[in-house]
């Protein structure tokens, strides 16, 4: 039986872009709690190998629900498809844009960056979007510098570190351990978004949503018990990761995860911990500084009036 | 099947007739080319069409499959505006790069390991372990040494086309008749004169399938590899507009791929020709 | 074995290949001739004339540039089903050994394992090579792939029955005992054989009735010679008797009268 | 070469003498195979030596090349667990699948195309635009048709090993000889008796040198799939090591995967071997 | 033309080849043979009984079992660098057309192409086929190739001839115009010449000794015949002879024994 009695199914596909991510950490903590079975879902995950992979899988049918991050329910709105992100598990993006130990140039500030190499994880991804963002908001143009796709794991390490890019907006770990093996003041970093000072200073918002779990408005509305009980799980992992230490939640995750250097990984997500939400909501000022960050690099949202209450849902949280 | 009785009286006499009939081949000849490109463009009117059928009457979702129309309108804009050639130039100098050199590489492997048995018995598993490392895997390293110019692409291509021009050349060396062999060694060549007189040309139609197939997977090299880290390149622009989630651009960008592998794919053809022109005309 | 009977006919056949130089190369021209039901013809005249080019297109290999080829009167279309063809070139299947080499026409026609592998070593013996059955071609002597293609082609039993040069490669004496079993074959069975070879004595002794072609290029009949010999023949006698020296003579003669003027003529013409 | 004079007494009989040099060609074989096992085992020590030693002195960087050792003691772990064997079992039926898949309608297109050749002309560009479109970027629409599950992955490696195994097919199939078509063809053979009896036999080396790269690219198609989106196999666990910046367990994943194309290859030869029975040894 | 001579020498050699059982056939045993330099030997046997097989381990193509092949009294390792051969089967190379296959060697020994292309022009002349010089091999008739093969194998000049069956795909007379240009090649040039054919008349008016070979399996040599007669010969002349219709005759007797020997024998060994 798959029917949950009232509103929704009880089995659950997660698409995630990247499960390991430390953004979508929350939601492989709640399942290695065991919140989910609590709850009496019975989820499962596909990794995809990318936010947009995930949202592709969701419009195809293959999954259920994405780990995945915000601003694509409002690219979708852009398209005419709605989406709704139903519980959030990061009030600070935590994307770092940092300078490469071996860059060609002094790069002092984001203004440096003119004519300057600057990676992210894709074209067309948030990094990307964070950093046009951070381009235009200092004045410069938005092709100011040119812009590499360098992936969020060993690549963008390797790109930094060799100085390839001149700069790179990066995730954690990879950040933590870039700064590990540059050593002390090795990094200069530009902006930081994994604090509140730092979200604040670039966006101007106390929160900023990215990663959030999201589905079909049709779906959040045919499944409603099912996206309750999902959230509460969710909320309950933050909870629980506010009550812990970078240690003991590491120790919690699936043993692969410290399989390489578990001093990094502790490091990162102690950096890292202060960026997760604590109670799940999206914030609508948040949201709006979402949509304003994408009508930069995208037309089709500048020219869409964006509603941004019709992409988000926070009463699913609210007990 | 006989002559058309027009043609019948010029042939008593041998040189006319003979005219007559090359004559006739290369008017069957130009036949068959029309029947053929006409049969192409129906294909492709019929493919093209349906599909944008499929998609306004919903049954093929636009998200996934953008209307042929818009993709066609997406490539004018693309022309009209001209940056896309600096994009398909980066990609085509990247293919055109990989397949150079991971033919001439395969090549050479080839050879040495088809004629040098026992390096060849000993190298196996290591040749077939690395054909078997996922590429996409290894782009850290290849960005480490080969910088994330375009150097690293080519490399990406050159480990596809490496092993499909190796294989073939490899088994295309080993097929050669013996009695070739032993003639022309019994004629005084030395090794590298079999080479170029006995091996090279005997396998060169074994060379040419494997440059077929090596034709897209260099361009397929280049483009992963844009894919996965560049600036520029049609590889660029495609996963720009995925992570966009703009599809229309995705396939725009796979059409000009399409149609440029056509071009290169031609001049292989036409080299092929010319160096098999000694060939007799396949069996029907 | 089959009694259908077949007439050849090649009602002025001519064929040109093109050259490399754009123009066509005319092997032969004007050729007609008609070989009647059961009779058994040999096909003589200098290399290169345009023997070969002939059985081709009787089997249908081979689209003639002019002119038909019949068969009991009816023009031949595509390939003619009703031949059998021993090619000058080796045909054997490399991948199949001599017994299922020889036995590959009765396998084509449905015939059960047991049956036609029975058949194929009667065959295999009738040609000496009995021991040989599972011996793949590349391990045979080039005489000995030659006697699997006789085996190969005397086993389907065709009604027309084309040979090209069949026994070159086999010494004297081998090549006596194929000829009494391609007369052994033939006799009274109403094939009609067209037979190409270089040796006239041969051709002489075993036809009745030979065919001279002239030396090419435009290569035509240049000559017939009826053997009007009784039958059976003792080969070995055969070649002592006075009328086969006369007519062998005469053959030798225009024979050489082609290859000489095909000689002077070889620097007149030019292929490319 | 000549024989050892000990072997020479029993010489003067043909059968004794016949019995001596079959012996002697199989210990020659033998030596040749320790030879070549040494060899092989040499090339492995000098290469893993020399890169645990290149980490140690730091001219390599550890994180990105780890340590043999690291590899090593990973694999041993994995193994211990045990759940690796599920992860293998998913890769591998993936891979198997989109061999045995891909080179089936490689060959039945090979065949067909060769044989009809009004059809393959028209079908050529197509084809060669087919096997230009970058695999990676159709990966939405591989999960939009056939799920999350093994099969998108199949089909992966099925559009990489098909254009492999056309090209060589259908190349092979046209270079048999026109005179065993002709003899075939002649002696009564229909065009089903013509595939079976002629075409196939004769195309074999084609075919088996293009399943040797296939099988590389299979077990790649199926990596690759699994790294767009997975939730098992090897190509998942490789990307999830990545994401945690674990390169020693990227390339413990490498290494397995490259330990199990050597058994699939094996399997494709002892078959190639058995079908090429009839072949003469090559010339060396 | 070079003028060096070498003698040939098969001390005990025995050739042996794997069969598909595992065991080995072998093909000749026990061949004992001299060819002194400059003399011309012709080989007659059975089909199959190992001629080719003796010119291939000759040529060194091919490694006996036992036994050592001497030339000039020293062992042959690897190839033999010395001689010429004249391949049964087809060895032209494809992709070349006439004129640069009869070239071929001469290209190999570096010789520009002006004059090597003006030697292969010469002997392209000789062997008929002027007017074909930019055909390609599959263009070409049998006996054209055959030819072809001829003009390449002479061209190169060298000390050891090696010829297998080379002039049997040709018409009589041209096959008398390839004979005469070999013994105008020999003549004088102590060339050592070692000539198979079936052609019991050719081998017995060409050469200084026709050697004869047993039927197969563990093939030896069961006769020699030495022809002592006057040269330079005329070949028109010579098959009139009495000397010669005698030779020729116990050949053919002791030849024929031979071939039904390999006959009943055929039936009692087994390659399978
Ligand atoms: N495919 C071809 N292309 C061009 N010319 C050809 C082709 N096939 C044959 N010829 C020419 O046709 C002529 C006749 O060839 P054919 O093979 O019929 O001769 P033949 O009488 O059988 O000679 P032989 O006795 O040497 O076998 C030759 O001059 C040859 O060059
Ligand atoms: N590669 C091989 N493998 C197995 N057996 C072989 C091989 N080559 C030759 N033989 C056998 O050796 C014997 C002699 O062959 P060879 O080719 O020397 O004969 P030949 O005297 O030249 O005959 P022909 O006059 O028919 O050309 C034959 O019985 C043949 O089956
Ligand atoms: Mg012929
Ligand atoms: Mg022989």
């Amino acid at each position: 039986d798959d029917s949950a009695g009232d509103g929704g199914s009880r089995t659950v596909k997660i698409g995630v872009g990247g499960k390991s991510l430390m953004v979508y950490l929350p939601t492989t903590l709640a399942d290695e709690l065991g919140y989910f079975t609590d709850e009496g879902l019975d989820v499962t995950f596909d990794d995809l190998e990318g936010g947009s992979k995930a949202l592709q899988a969701l419009q195809g049918g293959s999954v259920d629900v994405v780990n995945g991050f915000y601003e694509h329910t409002i690219q979708m709105q852009a398209k005419g498809r709605d989406l709704t992100a139903f519980v959030a598990m990061l009030r600070y993006p935590s994307m770092v844009l940092a300078v490469s130990p071996k860059a060609s140039k002094e790069i002092k500030a984001v203004e440096d960056l003119q004519g300057a190499k600057v990676g992210v994880t894709a074209p067309g991804s948030s990094t990307d979007f964070f950093l046009k963002y951070l381009l235009s908001t200092n004045g410069l143009e938005l092709d100011a510098a040119s812009v590499h796709g360098i992936g969020g794991d060993t690549k963008a390490l390797a790109a930094v570190e060799s100085g390839q890019v001149d700069a790179a907006v990066l995730l954690e770990p990879a950040f933590s351990l870039l700064q590990k093996r540059a050593g002390e003041g090795g990094v200069r970093v530009l902006e930081d978004t994994r604090t509140e000072a730092g979200v604040r200073e670039v966006f101007d918002v106390s929160t900023y949503p990215s990663a959030v779990l999201y589905s079909n408005a049709d779906w959040v509305d045919e499944n409603r018990e099912t996206a309750r009980k999902m959230a509460k799980a969710i909320v309950r992992a933050l909870n629980w990761i506010e009550q812990h230490s970078a240690q003991e939640i590491a120790d919690k995750m699936p043993e692969e995860y410290s399989a390489g250097e578990p001093e990094v990984y502790v490091a990162a997500l102690d950096a890292a911990k202060d960026a997760y939400s604590q109670d799940g909501r999206v914030s609508t000022d948040g949201a709006e500084a979402v949509a304003r960050v994408l009508g930069l690099s995208i037309p089709e949202v500048a020219e869409t009036d964006i509603d941004v209450s019709k992409t988000f849902t926070n009463e699913f949280v609210e007990e | 099947m006989s002559a058309p009785p027009g043609t019948r009286p010029t042939d008593e006499d041998g040189k006319a007739g003979s005219v007559t009939a090359a004559a006739r081949r290369k008017s069957a000849a130009r036949r068959r080319r029309v029947v053929v490109r006409s049969m192409q463009v129906a294909i492709a009117v019929a493919g093209i069409g349906s599909w944008e059928i499929l998609v306004n009457a919903d049954v093929l979702d636009e998200f996934f499959f953008p209307r042929p129309t818009d993709v066609a309108e997406r490539i004018g804009d693309w022309l009209a505006d001209g940056e896309i050639f600096d994009h398909l130039l980066v990609t085509l100098t990247e293919a055109v790069l990989a397949l150079l050199i991971g033919s001439a590489l395969g090549l050479v492997t080839g050879f040495l390991l088809a004629r040098w048995r026992l390096l060849a018995e000993i190298l196996d598993p290591y040749i077939k372990m690395l054909n078997s490392l996922p590429r996409v895997v290894l782009a850290p390293i290849f960005l480490l040494w080969f910088g994330l110019g375009i150097w690293s692409k080519v490399v990406f291509g050159v480990t596809l086309v490496f092993f499909i021009v190796f294989f073939n050349t490899y088994q295309g060396v080993r097929e050669v008749s013996p009695v070739l062999v032993d003639n022309a060694r019994i004629l005084g060549a030395r090794e590298r004169q079999m080479l170029r007189h006995v091996f090279l040309p005997s396998a060169l139609t074994w060379i040419f399938s494997s440059l077929h197939v090596s034709v897209g997977f260099a361009i397929v090299g280049a483009v992963v590899g844009e894919y996965l880290g560049a600036s520029e390149g049609m590889g660029y622009l495609i996963s720009e507009a995925e992570g966009l989630l703009d599809t229309t651009g995705v396939f725009a960008g796979m059409v000009v791929l399409a149609a440029v592998v056509l071009v290169i794919d031609l001049i292989v053809h036409r080299v092929e020709r010319f160096l098999l022109r000694w060939k007799p005309v396949a069996p029907t | 074995m089959s009694t259908a009977t077949a007439t050849v006919e090649l009602a002025d056949i001519a064929v040109s290949f093109p050259a490399n130089d754009g123009t066509d190369y005319t092997a032969v021209a004007d050729i007609r001739l008609c070989v009647e039901a059961g009779t058994f013809v040999s096909v003589v005249g200098p290399t290169g004339c345009g023997k070969t080019t002939l059985l081709n297109a009787i089997a249908g290999l081979l689209t003639p540039s002019s002119g038909k080829v019949l068969i009991d009167g009816e023009p031949l279309r595509g390939l003619n089903e009703r031949v059998g063809y021993l090619f000058q070139q080796e045909a054997l299947l490399p991948w199949k050994n001599v017994l299922d080499n020889v036995a590959f026409g009765l396998q084509l026609r449905g015939i059960g394992r047991a049956a036609r592998e029975a058949a194929a070593r009667e065959w295999i013996r009738r040609v000496g090579l009995t021991g040989f059955e599972r011996a793949y071609p590349h391990q045979l002597s080039g005489g000995m792939r030659k006697r699997v293609a006789v085996a190969q082609t005397f086993l389907v039993d065709p009604d027309i029955l084309l040979m090209d040069e069949p026994f070159g490669a086999l010494d004297v004496q081998t090549r006596q005992i194929m000829e009494n079993e391609l007369l052994e074959l033939w006799t009274g069975s109403g094939k009609t054989v067209i037979f190409v070879t270089h040796d006239l004595d041969e051709a002489v002794s075993l036809s009745d009735e030979v065919v001279l072609l002239s030396a090419g290029p435009a290569s035509h009949i240049v000559g017939r010679y009826p053997i009007d010999l009784p039958r059976p023949r003792d080969l070995m006698d055969l070649r002592a008797r006075p009328e086969i020296t006369e007519i062998y003579a005469r053959i030798w003669a225009d024979l050489r009268e082609e290859v000489m003027k095909g000689y002077e003529r070889s620097s007149g013409y030019a292929a490319d």
